[in-house]
This record gives C-alpha cells, structure tokens and sequence, in this order.
C-alpha cells in the first residue's frame, strides 16, 4: 500500500486539468464565454487545489501510519 | 459482490442504460437548430427592460435569481460541511511549528520564484474585482470573479509563506466573508420585497445599458455573490490547508 | 401573497448569521435561535396551506409574471399538498431541533445552521412550480445532509455513510439535469405547468420516455426504492437523529411527492394512452421494494437500520399507492406520508434515547435492560402499531384508502402485500420491543451472519448515563399523539381527499399557475371506510403481534422447520442481506440496472 | 454531425459511471463523478446551440442580432457551481476516511456491511 497508490491518481489530475481546459474550448465553440470563464477558472484554481492538498494530506497520513506501524 | 461480478452487473446494466440514453438523445432537435421561444423573449427584453448587456448574467441574477439563491447555499452548505467534516477532534492537536510552516515552500523555491509569486497577487485581486463589478456588461459576474479573488491570497502560500497567507486571509475574516455573502444575497431577495412587494423583483435605479453601476440591483447581488464565493474557497482552502500543513494526528 | 417567499428566505438569512456569530454565540442562544427560525417557517406555511386550500395561487418571483403563455420568471406553484408537505417538514425541523437541545454536543452552530438550510431545501422543494428550481433544490438538501450524515468524524461509519450517500445521490441529480434539457428541448420552458400544457396534445415519444424515465429514476433514489435503494441504511444507521428523523421524517417522502407532481403535472397527457403499462411498472417497482424492505426490516438487529429498511419498506406503499394513479390512491398516500413520517420520527428519537443512555443500539446488546424505563417501551409499543396500522389510526386510514384504491384498479392482490409489510415493520418493532423492555426472547443470536454489530461503531459514546433529559421523551410523545389522534380529526382525511383530487386535476393546475386565475374544481368524492378496511387493519395488528411473539419465544421452533425449506430461505436471507455491502462500487453498479431496468420497461411498453 | 455533442455526452455519462465502479481510489471515484457531470454540461449547451449565432452578451452588437440561448448557460453556471461544492465536501470525505480507514480503496471501507 506504499505511495504506488497515489502514482495514478496524481495522474488523473493531470488529466482532469487537460480534461477541464478542453471543456472551455469546447463551451468557446458553443458560444458560451460565461460558462467557460466559470469552467476554466474551477478546473484550473478551484478543483486542482483541493486534490493537491487532499493527496498531500493522504500522503502525510501514509507515512505516519507506516511510521507508526514500524516502531510498534 | 467482488469485483468481478460487480464489473459484470454493471456491464450489462451500463448497455441497457445506453441504449436508453442514446434512444432519447435521438429523439433532440438537430444540434444547431435551435428554436426556443423562452431564449427569444429573454434576448427581446434582456436589454431594453433589463438595461444589462450580458443576458446570462441578467437571467442569473435577476430573472432566475431563484435558482441562483439555491445554488448560492449549495456552495455554503459544501463549505459548512468541509469545515464540519476537517474540523480538528479534542485527540488531535494542531501544534504548528512556527519555523516549518512559516517557510513551509515547495524545497527548490528560488527567490525568483517568491517574489513572481507576490507580484501576481495584486494583479489577481485587480481582475477578480474586475469580473465581479462588470459582470452585467461583458461575460463574467460573482462566481467567475468571486473564485479569482480566492485565487490573489492562495498565491501568497504559493510564494511560500503560508503563515502570511493567514494573516492576509485569516480563518475567521473569511468564515465572516462567505456567511455575510450569502445572508446579502438573500437579503437583497428580501429587499425586494420589502421596497417593491415582490422577493427578488429590482428596487435599484436602473443606468444607461452598457455603463458601469447600470443594472440595478444586479451589481449589488454580483458583489454579494462574489463576496461569498470568495469567502467560501478561501475557506475551503484553509482548511485543507490546515489538514496539509499543520494538523499532526495526535491520534496516531 | 406576500410572505410567500419568506418560508425560504427566513431560514436562509438565519443560517448564515448563525455561522457569522458562531464564535461569539453560547449554546443556548443557537438552539433557541435555530428553533424560533423553525417556527417562524411552520407558521408561515400554515398560513399558506390555509389560504391554498380556499384557491391555490402562483407566486411569480422577481416580479416577471408569464406573457402571452411564455414563462420568464420562476413561480411558487402553491396548492394544498405542496404547502401541507412544507408545514410537515417545518414541523418536524421544530421537533428535531428541540430533541437536540438536550442530545448531543453541536459543534458550535454549525450543526444548526445545516439544520436551517435543510429547512429551507425542503420548504423550497415542495413549493417551488419550477422544474430545474426542483432540481436545485433537490441538490441543496442532497449537499446539506452529506454533511449531517458525516457529521461523527470520530467514529468510522459516518464518513463510508456519508460518502455512499454523497455519490449516489449527486448520480441521481445529474441524470435528472439530464432529463430537464429534454424537457427543455422538445417544450421549450422550464415551468412545470407550461411544460405539461405543451406535451398535452403529443404522443410519448422516445424523448419524453426517456426524460420520465431520468427523472423518476433521480426521485426514487431520493426515496430509496429497489434498487437504488442501498445508500438509505447506511445513512441512517450513522447519521445523529435528530438528522435521522428529518430523513425518515420527510426527505424520502419529498422524493415520492416530486414523482407524483412531476407525473400529474407534465406526463399525465402524453402518457394517458398507455396510463394500464405504466400503473403496472410503477406497481411492480412499488411491490419489490416493499417486500424487500419488509424481508430486510424484521432480519434487522441494528435498531436505526431496522427503522431505515422499515422506512424503505413504506416508501414501497407510496409508490404503489402513486403507481394506481387515482385520486384515492394519491390520497392515501398523503395521510399515509403525515402519519408514517410522524411515527418514524418519534421511533428514531426513542432509539437516539437508547443509544444517548445505554452506549449501544443493538438488540441483543439492549436485551432486558429496557425493565426500568416503561414510558419509553409504551412509547416503542405504539410506534410498533401505529406501523402496523392498527384501526382508526392515521396509517390506518390511509392504508384504507390504498386497499380501496388498489381494488378499484382491478388490483385485487395488492392490499395484500400491504399488509404483509405493515407486519413485519410492525412486527419488528414490536419484537424490539419486547425484548428490550421486557427481556423476552433469546440475549444472543447465533445463527444468520450479522452485519458489524451496532455495538462497534457506538463504543465512543461508551459513557452511559443513568437519566434521559425529559423533553428526549416528551417530543417523541408529542409527535406519537399527533400520529394517532390526525386521522380522527373530523376534517382531516376527506380535507386531504379533496386536495389530492385537485392536485391531480391538471387543466385547471395550468390554469390558475399560467392564467393566475381563480382555480375552479369539479366536486371531489370523499370515500367512506368498508368492513374489509377493518378486517385489513386488524390482520395486519394480529400478523405483526403473532410475529413478534414468535420470534420471540418459539424461536427454537425454528430447528424444527424440514430442511428443505429452512436452508434455501437461509441463503435466500444471507445472499439478500450480502448485496447490502456498503461497497460504492455495488451501490453504483445496481443504480444503472435501475435505470436500465425503468428505462428499458417504459421503452418498450409505452411507446 | 447533428448528433455527435450528444452522443460524445452519453459516452462520457456511462465512462464516468464505469469509473466509479471499477474505482480502487476514493480520490478517483470523485473524479470519475465530475467526469458524468461534464455530461450534462454538454447535452444542456448542447440543446440551446443555434447555427451561425452570437454569444448573448450585446454589449457591441446590435440587439437584433441572432444569439445563441442564454437559458441553458444559466443552467450550465448552476451545474459546475454544484460540481466544484460537491467535489470539495467529497475530497473532504475522502481524507477523513483514510485518516479513519487507513486506506482509499472503498473495499476496505468495512464499517457498514450488512
């Protein structure tokens, strides 16, 4: 259960970032500036923030569980 | 049901809610021909009625300003509940030493780095207030705007002082920041009420279509949504923040 | 009518001045502060059901009123079942937020603040005359009760709870975003009365299939039928009560109401043609669920699980009883909603007494040390029959009225199956009962594979205390002699007659919400009960008593059975309670064979 | 081409809903949910788009101009204004069930079995 856990899901972020700037393109194509102002600034400042901090905080508690387990 | 079972249930189930899906998409008018009557009559009166040249908006806030209230409190709701649910118990104690979180920076950040992080900030609060004030005029409006303003202290942390970034946005000041947002956007429902008879109807003067301050009371509910939504990243920021960087499991 | 609008703009102003002073604020100024907000709104929504119930009347917001049949603004279709639904729930948040007073620790506002725009959710929900409104605020108390259902962050089942629930509902709301821009596209409008007025002349195409279908499928997640079911015991077994209460109470109900407003109002025209296919699905759905939730209910020994598959069971009446789509039927289900959703609540507050005094809410665990506390085993007693229907009771008449609905629809079997669930639910918490307060029956159970018992997750509120704060007891009490005494009031069940006769009558609905005329209505007939009501009644009285005395004492008559039936209804039992694995994965899986299932069947039968 | 936004929006529907069950990782199930809301996004715009029309904004163009329908954008702005608060409570969720659970996998999600 070691950090290969969160190798993938740091790359879904990645993908939800790409994912979220095509999402604006596309809303540009539909004709829908609000939108993909609202949708370009969730999925690039709202959205990656919380999950970077969210795995960071998942990171931390891994280590002191694998600390704490090893000194047990 | 392990795995395998599982992922065969849900592929029969998935082609059987595709097919349904796909069977009722088909049933749409052609993508392009669009011929509603509701969004010809909101352009007719968007402007001329409404002197607001940004119909989305015109319809967000005032129109459907309803709608709006709903989703106002969907967003203070989530953010309670993020408080409620990250809140620290008696067991664990957030003792954060000053020094490591104070310079709590990713290892290689240059001093370049910092000091391109502090000069965003001003100019992220500029657009941000920007959005929020024209949004009645040009695509944009409080949740755009609100969200970019929660962006301009984020990048203080950024640069690498996480403790300054509390000082600019302290937890307390921006819990006040997101409650006082969305009790004024329901107040100005209210206001509606009380000046004209009618819940959310306009009680402002209206400008010239086009000019700043134009829109009646929309600016004022733009300014109080952004206010809240600003408020309400921040706070959601913080305590994930707080979750990163300060609280150690005292619980073990 | 003017203060209209407060009923969700009160709480919606409170909350958030709640949380701005949260610091600052003692306790005791939160709880009286929450509870006057409460009601404040129960009393406007009395006000509105009074004046609805002489004509109901469409409050346009914003002030922009319909011109020349085209809907611009979002209305408040106010009518006698929509205000009497927001009184109920006001009602209830009242009664939840004064048992709170005296139950647990709320973190410093936050827990009353939720509670007030849950208020104002649901308020909104049942009054609003606004499709995607309906929507909106389907997610808002979705987004609130996440939060509520998550709330014990100390222990570990809140937060799997909340999480299941968080996921499949957010799944149902987008699918009915997805059903709102079919609507959008083929009518046009949003407004639920312009809407059904334009699908009055068509066919039920493919289009208007599929949206019901997407639509129907989000509210029977909301109300926890088969087989989208799953996320309503995990919730529930971990929520606090005071938020149980309101989800037994009335947030499932709110679910069944939007399908009966969504059917009389939009899907009533294109679906009349085929009105006999769709009574039998709906039907079908009803039954299973009912059964389901009656099997699962009384296999049950996690006392807020038991209730939770008790309400699951229920929500199968209302759907057959809606599935009949006749004025009668509607009926029933509306007194059967107000007395239901009162007997539950006072349910999950005596088990919140249990668990706030003995530390634990399992059966076993609590066997005979109930000896002491009589009023509280009475109160049990009575939520147990008022489950079970016992005459001249609410659930009784409404039951009534379901039995004489389903038998004019030629559905003779049905009344059946109603009496089946109100004897195991009944039956269930008769033997609860009994074993609690009385210490019948065995103290330990050792045969059918049990879920983690309830003690486990209850351990960390382990400090049992040697008193319960009277007024745990008196609401609960309060909201029992309400559920009993409804049903007798003169007025009462013709008075909810006619109004569900009206919110069925679909023309005049379109024309006092668009037009804002004065509603005219056709005279109701109001039903009268017949003996088989009582011999129903009765049955299902002595059914729940016998089943609960069985298996309370003749509970090694159980080895006797032949094999040959035993073990088959043994596994029967574990693999049904197996599917209840609290995997988000399971959870989701069945959530799209629901909707391929609804989907499919209405495709294929009402074209 | 009439019905290819429509039918890109039911593939990332059921994609997403695929995600969710086959998920190990909490932190991708929430991912997976933006992903079938991104659905919705696409049939709503989808349904109000109109051939060679303009944004509603009339700031600079004339009011007669053929435009584009606001309605659903508003319906679209309420619809990520829900995704970015529910994914926020959800992630919230999420590192309070590993700080309870020790692990992301919903299969080691044990309290509630029945």
């Amino acid at each position: 259960m070691g950090p290969s856990c969160l190798r993938p899901t740091r790359f879904a972020r990645l993908v939800l970032g790409i994912y979220g700037l095509s999402l604006t393109m596309v809303f540009f194509v539909f004709q829908a500036p609000d939108v993909a102002l609202s949708e370009v600034v969730v999925s690039t400042v709202g959205l990656p923030v919380m999950i970077l901090m969210a795995l960071r905080k998942v990171r931390q508690q891994e280590d002191e569980q694998r600390s704490s387990g090893e000194d047990e | 049901m392990n795995r395998t079972t599982r992922l065969a249930l849900f592929g029969i189930a998935v082609a059987g809610f595709g097919f349904v899906l796909v069977d009722g998409l088909a049933g749409l008018p052609d993508f392009g021909n669009y011929h509603g009557v509701y969004g010809q009559v909101i352009t007719g009166i968007g402007v001329t009625e409404r002197h607001a040249t940004d119909l989305v908006t015109a319809l967000n806030f005032d129109i459907r300003g309803f709608d709006t209230l709903g989703e106002e409190f969907i967003l203070f709701g989530s953010v309670l509940g993020v408080v409620l649910i990250l809140r620290e118990l008696r067991g664990e104690s957030e003792h954060p030493n000053r020094h490591e979180a104070d310079e709590h920076t990713f290892a290689g950040a240059s001093e370049a780095l910092r000091a391109l992080g502090l000069m965003i900030v001003p100019a992220l609060v500029a657009i941000g207030v920007y959005i929020v004030v024209h949004g009645q005029i040009t695509p944009g409006g409080g949740f755009q705007g609100g969200v970019i303003l929660a962006a301009g202290p984020f990048a203080v942390f950024l640069a690498g002082r996480y403790l300054r970034m509390k000082l600019i946005a302290p937890h307390m000041l921006v819990e006040l920041g997101d409650a006082a947002g969305a009790a004024g956007y329901a107040l100005i429902g209210l206001g509606g009420l009380v000046f004209v008879g009618v819940f959310f109807k306009n009680f402002l003067p209206f400008g010239i279509p086009g000019h700043l301050l134009s829109a009646g009371q929309m600016d004022l509910a733009s300014a109080a949504v952004g206010l809240e939504v600003s408020g309400a990243f921040l706070v959601a920021f913080s305590e994930f923040l707080d979750q990163a960087v300060l609280v150690k499991d005292g619980s073990g | 009518m003017h203060i209209t609008a407060l009923t969700v703009a009160v709480p919606m102003i409170a909350a958030p001045t709640l949380v701005a002073f949260r610091h600052w604020t003692p306790r005791i100024l939160n709880d009286v502060g929450a509870t006057g907000v409460a009601v404040a709104v129960a009393t406007l929504c009395a006000l509105l059901l009074a004046k609805t119930i002489k004509n109901p009347f469409a409050y346009w917001l914003a002030g922009w009123r319909p011109s020349h049949m085209v809907t611009i603004g979002i209305s408040l279709s106010i009518d006698p079942i929509g205000a009497g639904l927001a009184t109920f729930a006001a009602i209830l948040v009242t009664g939840a937020l004064v048992y709170s007073w005296r139950y647990f620790d709320a973190a410093d506002g936050l827990f009353h603040a939720l509670m007030l725009v849950f208020l104002a959710a649901m308020a909104g929900f049942s009054l609003t005359g606004d499709l995607f409104n309906l929507v909106v605020f389907f997610e808002l108390m979705g987004a609130v009760a996440y939060a509520l259902t998550a709330y014990k962050i100390e222990e570990r089942g809140p937060i799997q709870g909340g999480i299941n629930f968080a996921i499949s509902n957010s799944i149902a709301a987008y699918a009915m975003f997805v059903g709102v821009a079919l609507l959008y596209a083929r009518t046009g409008a949003l407004n639920m009365a312009q809407i059904g007025a334009a699908l009055d002349g068509h066919r039920a195409d493919p289009l208007v299939i599929v949206a019901m279908t997407l639509l129907f499928i989000g509210f029977m997640t909301k109300a926890a039928a088969i087989p989208v079911h799953f996320w309503l015991a995990d919730a529930h077994a971990v929520a606090p009560t005071p938020v149980c209460v309101l989800f037994s109470g009335v947030m499932v109900e709110l679910g069944v109401y939007a399908i009966a407003r969504l059917y009389w109002t939009i899907f009533a025209g294109p679906m009349a043609p085929h009105a006999e296919e769709l009574r039998a699905i709906l039907i079908a759905f009803g039954t299973v669920t009912a059964l389901w939730g009656a099997v699962m209910c009384f296999s049950q020994r996690h006392i807020k699980r038991l209730l939770a598959f008790s309400t699951i069971s229920h929500v199968g009446l209302f759907l057959c009883g809606i599935g009949l789509l006749s004025a009668k039927g509607l009926a029933g289900v509306a007194t059967y909603i107000v007395g239901h959703g009162l007997t539950k609540a006072a349910l999950f507050m005596l088990a919140g007494v249990l668990l706030h005094r003995f530390g634990t809410i399992d059966e076993f665990d609590l066997h005979g040390v109930g000896r002491g506390l009589p009023l509280i085993g009475a109160l049990f007693a009575t939520g147990g029959l008022l489950l079970a229907a016992v005459p001249v009771v609410t659930t009784f008449f409404g039951k009534s009225l379901l039995d004489g609905a389903a038998i004019d629809a030629h559905y003779a079997w049905l009344p059946t199956v109603f009496v089946i669930s109100s004897m195991c639910t009944g039956g269930a918490v008769l033997r609860l009962t009994g074993r609690v307060f009385l210490g019948w029956g065995a103290s330990e159970r050792e045969d059918v594979v049990q879920a983690v018992p309830a003690r486990e997750e209850e351990d960390e509120e382990t400090a049992t205390r040697d008193f319960t704060p009277r007024l745990m007891v008196l609401v609960p009490a309060v909201l029992l002699a309400g559920a009993i005494m409804i049903g007798l009031i003169p007025g009462a069940v013709p008075g909810i007659e006619t109004a569900a006769a009206h919110f069925r009558d679909h023309a005049s609905y379109i024309g006092w919400v668009l037009h804002g005329g004065r509603a005219h209505f056709p005279p109701a007939s109001t039903s009268h009960l017949e003996t088989y009501d009582y011999l129903y009644g009765a049955g299902a009285t002595v059914g729940a008593i016998v089943l609960a005395a069985v298996t309370l004492f003749a509970y090694r008559l159980k080895d006797r059975l032949p094999a040959i039936v035993l073990s088959p209804a043994l596994a029967g039992l574990r693999t049904l309670r197996g599917l209840h694995s609290g995997h988000i994965g399971d959870y989701i899986a069945w959530w799209t064979a629901g909707a391929a299932l609804l989907g499919g069947t209405s495709l294929v039968f009402l074209k | 081409m009439s019905f290819l936004p429509f039918a890109v929006a039911a593939w990332l529907f059921l994609a997403g809903l695929y995600g969710i069950v086959s998920s190990r990782n909490l932190i991708r199930t929430i991912l997976s949910l933006t992903i079938v809301q991104s659905a919705t996004y696409l049939v709503l715009l989808g349904v109000g788009y109109a051939d060679h029309a303009q944004a509603p904004i009339f700031a600079d163009i004339p009011q007669t101009a053929k435009a584009v329908d606001p309605v659903v954008q508003v319906l679209v702005l309420t619809d990520i204004v829900i995704e970015a608060t529910v994914t926020a409570l959800l992630l919230a969720m999420a590192v309070q069930a590993h700080k309870r659970f020790g692990s992301l996998d919903p299969s080691d999600l044990r309290a509630l079995r029945d």
